[in-house]
């Protein structure tokens, strides 16, 4: 636990740079899965391994990042009527892509990510950004809270990945962990251990928050 | 693709492969309308009626982008007509009739862009699931959704009188709870396949 | 459920408390001596207080009214022995609140001869002037709600009373003194049922007993004045049957409804010793004095049925019937619906039916809560068929509003039954006493 | 947008959607075009290795459509919508065997495999699932359990006298209770999946073998 | 003169003997002849495993409401209860360290969360069931025959099997007559299965002393007779009504009452009051829904069993029958329906 308070001081410390603060919030502060609980579904989905949850994060990431740019670039175009539609058309085509990426970069991560890299566009995450802050702030700042907000989710998708890997398949990034005849908890890597996995590290937070 | 039973694919999306307990769609929703039992079925209706009507919007593009052989456009044109059908929608029943607007109205907006929808949308174009199969199949995967929401609201308007300990109360017990119920609907496991 | 909803000569629910009645069912009533000091409270019954009508250092009559009705919903009171007025001041009352009473001296030599006044004849008397006589006779419910009868007996226009109710249910354990007064006061009970039936106008009457008290319908049956509409009918033993609402559907299968009165359904409801109170006093012109109250339990020595002079101090009776150092807990009443008494000093009133003593044995009472395990004892035993269960957490969880409207709390008439049977022991009446008091404080104050 | 916008904002508004939209369109399509090649060498190398898998010694294939009346033709690229199977051989041209792909419901949903029939052992030589949601550590077992996978090295899907039938249904049989050599040795533990892949094996051989084996000559031309 | 100062209390002064912690001491009692034909007909292996699930589940509840509440809460016998009927849910031979996790998140997660006795919505022991099945679901079907000549005088070797490890699996695996059934269509005699001649979970068993236990906690008032009643009834009837249409194809409608948990879980698990209905008619509904599940979930469900899972999903739809069916409040005309 004193380490843990290392930590948030750290973060605290950082915070107090203004340039860094729109980076550093979305680690930890305002952390979008654990703190804002947006996003759920790909994060509960595709965190049944490390790789797969870094994959989703870091695709997600990039999408929150181009639409970013784009959004904060064309915020003084954009008429306020069709502000979202033009949001939504901006990350469906960035997601478009990253689809086409994953699956030249390897057929099987994305088969394990399935729909879910299609499902970026709905991801409340990345439309509430561009709505609620690239709209409104400067290309850099954008770029930095897309990075900040983009991470943290990664962040947390890495923990609840590596949480279920591990147990679930006693393996981490596919490589085993234990002795050979670990036993897995199967449960881990169902539906039910994602749920169980996400209330555990909740419950983490929240009593780092009471401590802090 | 074998032969799925159009009563199979109602099991399967509702109760078997439960969009929220199994598939982990829509989520959001259900972490934070399942609060009250009244607004939790009144989603429930508004997210099946939606649903079918992405599953016919979604029937209707997939046809038109084989034929004009565009898959690349299959997501933006997905999310550009459901948004915008459901929009027509929703002002087509406040004229027509303005209870049942009342009644779903509030929550169409806010369900337009959820990731059931577009997850309905995009399974049953992987699945190949011709006109009926696809109307059936939203017709399940909204009626799981309603049967998980209305569960949790239900367990959750119980647990509003339950000496919860302080750290674990919100969102860790709703998904707790969600885990639970995740874990009892594997008894649906297999069902229809014997 | 509809189907199964025929009627059962009892009502749904209910609770079977061991019934401790044989310890003084048997012994007649006897007088009780009278206590040097008596001190009358001018408020015993619901209503507005009565108003004095006598000083300090006055000489007063058995029987003499003391202090005169404070209203319409009130009644006089009577000088309960002959004696001095020796002081007016506050006497405290058994809710702990302090009230003003008339302390009496007896003269201890008087032979209590009782004061005559002016007959209300039965035959020539109009209804009205029946219930005139009954209120200045200082008449109240004695079957513990001291609420006065003539306003009860007094029919709403509009509404017509078919059936007279004679309640000698008695069905708190314990207490033996409807059993009593019906063996040993028949004539009493069918002189007051004439005086009842007159006045309310009801066509026929009908006194129900339970089964343990079978001795007192057989002879009430066998004593019956020919040619009179009234009858007597057994029902089975269960609490709490003779609440009035209870009662109704028990002997005719009507059910008040909820928020309604007796009369809504055609009924009036009076207790027997009421009864009988009314068949003595009115044809003599008499104020009520004295009432049978049955005094038992394992802290008191000598138990039995008395006819106590109202306003006696209970520290007096106590002493008198020998209750020890050992004592813990009194109650005025049964040990279903009875107050506890915290101090000796108040005095018998009118409502007081019975007085329980209970020693330390009996008060070892499992004093740890658990929390509701829905074992579903409390809704098997409501006779109301609320949820005294879901009642019982939202009232913890402070939810009064959602208790009133959603379960319909201001139903419960506070038997008490869900409580008896809880085996988490959950003070549940307790609660919905509170949350009602605090619902109808909170209707008040949005109608203010 | 029936509110009181003005001419100059509609035309506002036209022009920066359709701005987006152009610009939207063109980035998709260039990562379209840019990503197309390598994602069908992708998609095709995974073809192939499983098809090696089901084949033993096999070093080239053919894709062979099934046409109406269960006709037999070979194709290069596969048409949309058609049913085709792949023929395998070795480095001398000799039939070493058909890859055939099968599905059939499993323990959690749909089960896709592929298998590999020679005609010439009358068996089914080999087995790869290519789609399973069956529950990891439990029914995946059908993929990863060697003892499993040892049944179809040489499965008896041998035909009847008059050819139009498999003498012997696939079937999957209890763990360790395997006695024929047509018997699946189902998995402790995993007893659905393992029994779906029997059915799966059983129903498909016998619509397909009779058909294959009747027009060996197409593929060993 | 008496002068004493008097107790106050408020009425009713008398109450029903029966304490709640009573009540889950006679539940205790009733099971105790089920655990030891468990322990008779299984060894040493089953005493193990039961006295480990419950040792978990009390020390659990003692440490979490000693930290929670003024002091542990561990004398309601409650725990005990979850305890004994999580090891009896169990197979004999299941690992140790397996048996103390699910007593372990059985407290902790079943029970404990909610806010602890009479607070949790589902069956603890089941949840804690529930998440060993999906954790371990080799271990949690891996059978050990009854009445072993040796089962006196050594373990089965996965009991013991060292924290975190998979346990060896060794040549006894038997199939229950439901799996039996269900994948090869060998029905088990009857009077085998009500006497508890069979292979299956610890406690599941022997029918006849389930009942017996049963009818003693009926008899003594201490449980609602309705659920067992409704559960098994409806199993019967819908059983008996498929059996009737096609008698190759379906099991027996005594067959379904007697093999798998349906006995043990109808009597002593659905009966768990506090995440079932309260009123009299509600629990009809939830034993019927129960009954209903378990023949759809074996029939024509992927598993061989499926009372676990109905218990819990009727205990999900309790607090929906709560608010829809309600007794008629005397004197209303309705039954106030909240909507
Ligand atoms: C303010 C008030 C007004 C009442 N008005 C009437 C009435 O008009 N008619 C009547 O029969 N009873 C009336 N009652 C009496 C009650 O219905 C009931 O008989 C009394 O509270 C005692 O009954 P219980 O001992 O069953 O509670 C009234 C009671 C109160 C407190
Ligand atoms: C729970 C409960 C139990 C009652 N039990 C009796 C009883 O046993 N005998 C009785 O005369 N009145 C009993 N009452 C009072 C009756 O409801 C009713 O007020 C009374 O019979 C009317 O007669 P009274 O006004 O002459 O007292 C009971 C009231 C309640 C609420
Ligand atoms: C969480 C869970 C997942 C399961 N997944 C599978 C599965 O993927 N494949 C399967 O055949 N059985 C699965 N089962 C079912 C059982 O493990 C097992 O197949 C069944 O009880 C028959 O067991 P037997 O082989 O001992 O007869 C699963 C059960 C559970 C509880
Ligand atoms: C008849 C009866 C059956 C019970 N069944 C269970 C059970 O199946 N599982 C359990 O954890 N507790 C059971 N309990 C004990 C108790 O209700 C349980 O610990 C609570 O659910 C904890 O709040 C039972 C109690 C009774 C009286
Ligand atoms: S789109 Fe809606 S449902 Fe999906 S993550 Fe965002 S808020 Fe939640
Ligand atoms: S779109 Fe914005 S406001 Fe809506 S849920 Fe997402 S972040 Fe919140
Ligand atoms: S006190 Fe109220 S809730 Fe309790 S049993 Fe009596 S009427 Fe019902
Ligand atoms: S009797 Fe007590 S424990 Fe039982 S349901 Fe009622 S309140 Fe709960
Ligand atoms: S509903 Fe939230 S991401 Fe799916």
């Amino acid at each position: 636990m004193s380490n843990q308070t290392k930590h948030t001081g750290f973060f605290a410390s950082l915070e107090n740079s203004p340039s860094t603060n729109e980076f550093i919030k979305g680690l930890w502060r305002e952390n979008p899965v654990f703190v804002q609980v947006l996003g759920m579904c790909p994060v509960l989905a595709v965190s049944n391994t490390a790789e797969n949850a870094l994959a989703m994060g870091l695709a997600t990431a990039f999408v929150l990042l181009m639409s970013n740019i784009l959004v904060s670039t064309l915020r003084n175009f954009i008429p306020k009527q069709v502000r979202i539609a033009s949001y939504i058309l901006i990350i469906a085509t960035f997601v478009t892509m990253v689809d086409y990426l994953i699956q030249a970069i390897s057929v099987d991560l994305h088969k394990a990510l399935g729909a879910f890299i299609s499902l970026i566009v709905v991801n409340c995450l990345i439309l509430g950004r561009a709505e609620a802050f690239a709209s409104k702030n400067t290309i850099g700042k954008s770029m930095l809270d897309a990075l900040g907000m983009g991470f943290g989710f990664t962040f947390a998708l890495f923990c609840l990945g590596a949480v279920r890997e591990i147990l679930g398949n006693g393996s981490f990034f596919g490589i085993p962990f234990f002795p050979e005849n670990f036993q897995e908890w199967v449960v881990m890597i169902l539906p039910a251990g994602g749920f169980f996995t996400l209330a555990m590290w909740l419950l983490i937070f929240n009593a780092a928050k009471n401590k802090g | 693709m074998t032969e799925e039973s159009l009563w199979y694919i109602f099991i399967n999306a509702s109760l078997v492969n439960n969009f929220v307990l199994a598939y982990f769609l829509g989520i959001c929703p259900f972490l934070g309308v399942s609060g009250k039992m009244e607004t939790a079925s009144k989603m429930g209706g508004a997210v099946t009626f939606v649903m079918i009507v992405a599953s016919m919007c979604a029937y209707g593009i997939h046809a038109l982008l084989v034929a004009v052989n565009a898959p690349f456009l299959q997501l933006i044109s997905y999310i550009v007509v459901i948004a915008s059908t459901v929009q027509l929608v929703e002002m087509f029943i406040k004229k027509m009739s303005p209870a049942l607007f009342r009644a779903l109205g509030i929550f169409l907006p806010l369900i337009t862009t959820n990731c059931a929808i577009l997850g309905l949308a995009l399974f049953q174009t992987n699945k190949g699931y011709g006109f009926f199969e696809s109307f059936v199949y939203a017709l399940g995967a909204g009626a799981g959704f309603t049967l998980a929401l209305v569960l949790m609201a239900g367990l959750r308007e119980k647990l509003d009188f339950a000496e919860v300990p302080g750290i674990v109360k919100g969102t860790v017990l709703t998904l707790l709870v969600a885990g639970i119920l995740s874990l009892s609907f594997m008894g649906f496991a297999g069902l229809g396949s014997q | 459920m509809g189907l199964f909803n025929f009627h059962k000569n009892t009502f749904k629910h209910g609770v079977h408390p061991p019934e401790h009645k044989d310890e003084t069912s048997g012994l007649p009533i006897r007088q009780f001596p009278f206590s040097p000091l008596i001190i009358v409270p001018l408020s015993q019954h619901i209503g507005a207080p009565s108003q004095l009508v006598v000083r300090e250092g006055q000489e007063v009559v058995r029987g003499q009214l003391l202090a005169k009705a404070g209203g319409y919903v009130s009644v006089p009171q009577h000088a309960p022995v002959s004696g001095k007025v020796r002081k007016i001041g506050n006497v405290p009352t058994i809710s702990g609140k302090m009230t003003t009473g008339i302390y009496l001296e007896a003269f201890p030599a008087s032979s209590q001869e009782v004061l005559e006044g002016t007959p209300i004849p039965l035959e020539t008397a109009t209804p009205a002037q029946i219930l005139q006589g009954i209120q200045d006779a200082g008449i109240v419910g004695l079957g513990g709600a001291a609420f006065p009868t003539h306003v009860k007996l007094k029919i709403p226009d509009g509404k017509t009373c078919d059936t007279l109710i004679i309640n000698g249910i008695e069905c708190e354990p314990y207490l033996t003194t409807d059993h009593r007064v019906m063996l040993e006061q028949s004539d009493d009970i069918f002189m007051g049922i004439r005086y009842l039936l007159k006045s309310t106008g009801a066509k026929r009457c009908i006194i129900g007993i339970e089964a343990n008290k079978q001795d007192a319908a057989d002879y009430l049956t066998t004593h019956l004045p020919p040619g009179e509409p009234v009858t007597v009918q057994v029902v089975p033993v269960k609490y709490p049957q003779g609440a009035e609402k209870m009662l109704i559907t028990s002997l005719l299968g009507r059910e008040v409804p909820s928020g309604g009165l007796p009369i809504d359904v055609g009924c009036v409801v009076v207790n027997v010793a009421t009864t009988a109170e009314i068949g003595r006093l009115l044809p003599h012109g008499r104020g009520i004095q004295e009432r049978v109250i049955t005094i038992t339990g394992p802290g008191v020595k000598k138990k039995g049925n008395y006819l106590i002079p109202v306003g006696t101090p209970l520290r007096y009776v106590l002493e008198q019937v020998g209750a020890g150092e050992n004592i813990s807990e009194v109650y005025m009443g049964g040990p279903m619906m009875g107050v506890a008494v915290s101090n000796l000093d108040i005095s018998i009133t009118k409502g007081t039916s019975g007085i329980l003593v209970f020693t330390e044995n009996e008060v070892k009472r499992p004093s740890k809560v658990y929390p509701c395990i829905h074992c579903g004892a409390c809704v098997d035993a409501c006779p109301i068929s609320l949820n005294p269960s879901q009642l019982g957490i939202l009232a913890k969880f402070e939810a009064y509003d959602e208790m009133a409207e959603k379960h319909n709390l201001l139903d419960c008439f506070e038997c008490g039954s869900c409580s008896y049977v809880c085996p988490s022991h959950i003070p549940l009446v307790q609660y919905f006493r509170l949350s009602k008091g605090i619902v109808r404080k909170r209707k008040a104050a949005v109608k203010g | 947008m029936a509110n009181t916008t003005t001419e100059a904002s509609s035309f506002k508004m036209l022009q920066s959607m359709v701005g987006i939209g152009l610009f939207c369109a063109l980035m998709i399509v260039l990562t379209f075009q840019g990503t197309l090649p390598r994602i069908e060498k992708l998609k095709a190398e995974a073809l192939e290795k499983a098809i090696f898998k089901v084949i033993p010694g096999m070093v080239t294939k053919k894709t062979f459509q099934i046409g109406e009346n269960n006709t037999l033709t070979e194709v290069s690229t596969v048409p949309k919508g058609a049913r085709v199977v792949y023929a395998g051989y070795d480095e001398n041209g000799k039939l070493k065997g058909v890859a055939i792909e099968a599905s059939g419901m499993g323990f959690a949903d749909v089960l896709r495999i592929l298998y590999g029939y020679d005609p010439e052992q009358q068996a089914v030589v080999g087995f790869y699932v290519l789609e399973s949601k069956e529950t990891p550590g439990l029914g995946d077992k059908i993929e990863k359990d060697d003892n499993f996978l040892a049944n179809f090295e040489a499965l008896d899907v041998a035909l009847a006298e008059d050819l139009t039938s498999v003498k012997n249904t696939v079937v999957t049989v209890k763990s360790g209770q395997k006695k024929n050599a047509w018997e699946v040795d189902g998995i402790t533990g995993a007893t659905i999946s393992s029994r779906a892949i029997g059915n799966i094996l059983g129903t498909s051989t016998q619509e397909m073998v009779p058909m294959i084996f009747k027009n060996k000559e197409v593929f060993e031309k | 003169m008496l002068n004493k100062t008097l107790n106050i209390s408020t009425s009713p002064h008398i109450v029903k003997g029966v304490g709640t912690n009573d009540i889950m001491r006679n539940v205790v009692l009733a099971l105790l002849p089920v655990a030891a034909f468990a322990v008779y007909s299984f060894g040493l292996s089953a005493l193990v495993v039961l006295l480990t699930t419950t040792a978990a589940c009390v020390l659990t509840e003692h440490f979490l409401s000693k930290k929670t509440k003024n002091g542990s809460t561990v004398s309601d016998w409650s725990a005990v209860i979850t305890g004994l009927l999580l090891g009896l849910t169990l197979p004999p031979n299941f690992p140790v360290w397996m048996a103390f996790a699910g007593g372990v998140i059985a407290i902790a997660l079943g029970k404990f969360v909610f806010g602890g006795l009479g607070y949790n919505v589902f069956n603890p022991a089941l949840v804690g069931r529930a998440v060993l099945q999906a954790a371990f679901p080799v271990a949690i079907t891996t059978w050990f025959p009854a009445f072993g000549p040796e089962r006196f005088s050594s373990f089965s070797v996965a009991t013991f099997t060292a924290p975190f490890m998979e346990p060896a699996t060794d040549g006894f695996t038997g199939a229950t007559p439901l799996a039996a059934f269900k994948f090869d269509k060998i029905t088990t005699e009857t009077s085998d299965l009500a006497l508890g001649i069979i292979s299956g979970s610890t406690g599941e068993t022997c029918a006849v002393l389930i009942l017996l236990g049963g009818l003693y906690l009926v008899a003594r008032n201490m449980m609602n007779w309705r659920i067992p009643v409704s559960i098994l009834l409806t199993v019967f009837v819908v059983s008996g009504a498929l059996y009737l249409v096609d008698s190759q194809a379906y099991p027996s409608p005594v067959f379904m009452l007697f093999s798998g948990g349906l006995m043990l879980g109808a009597v002593f698990m659905a009966t768990d009051m506090v995440a079932s209905p309260i009123t009299p008619a509600g629990v009809w509904v939830y034993g019927a829904l129960i009954g209903l599940l378990v023949v759809v979930i074996r029939i024509w469900g992927g598993l061989p069993e499926g009372v676990m899972y109905a218990i819990l999903l009727a205990n999900a739809v309790s607090p929906h029958i709560d608010n829809a069916i309600r007794p008629r409040v005397y004197g209303t005309q309705k039954s106030k329906l909240v909507n």
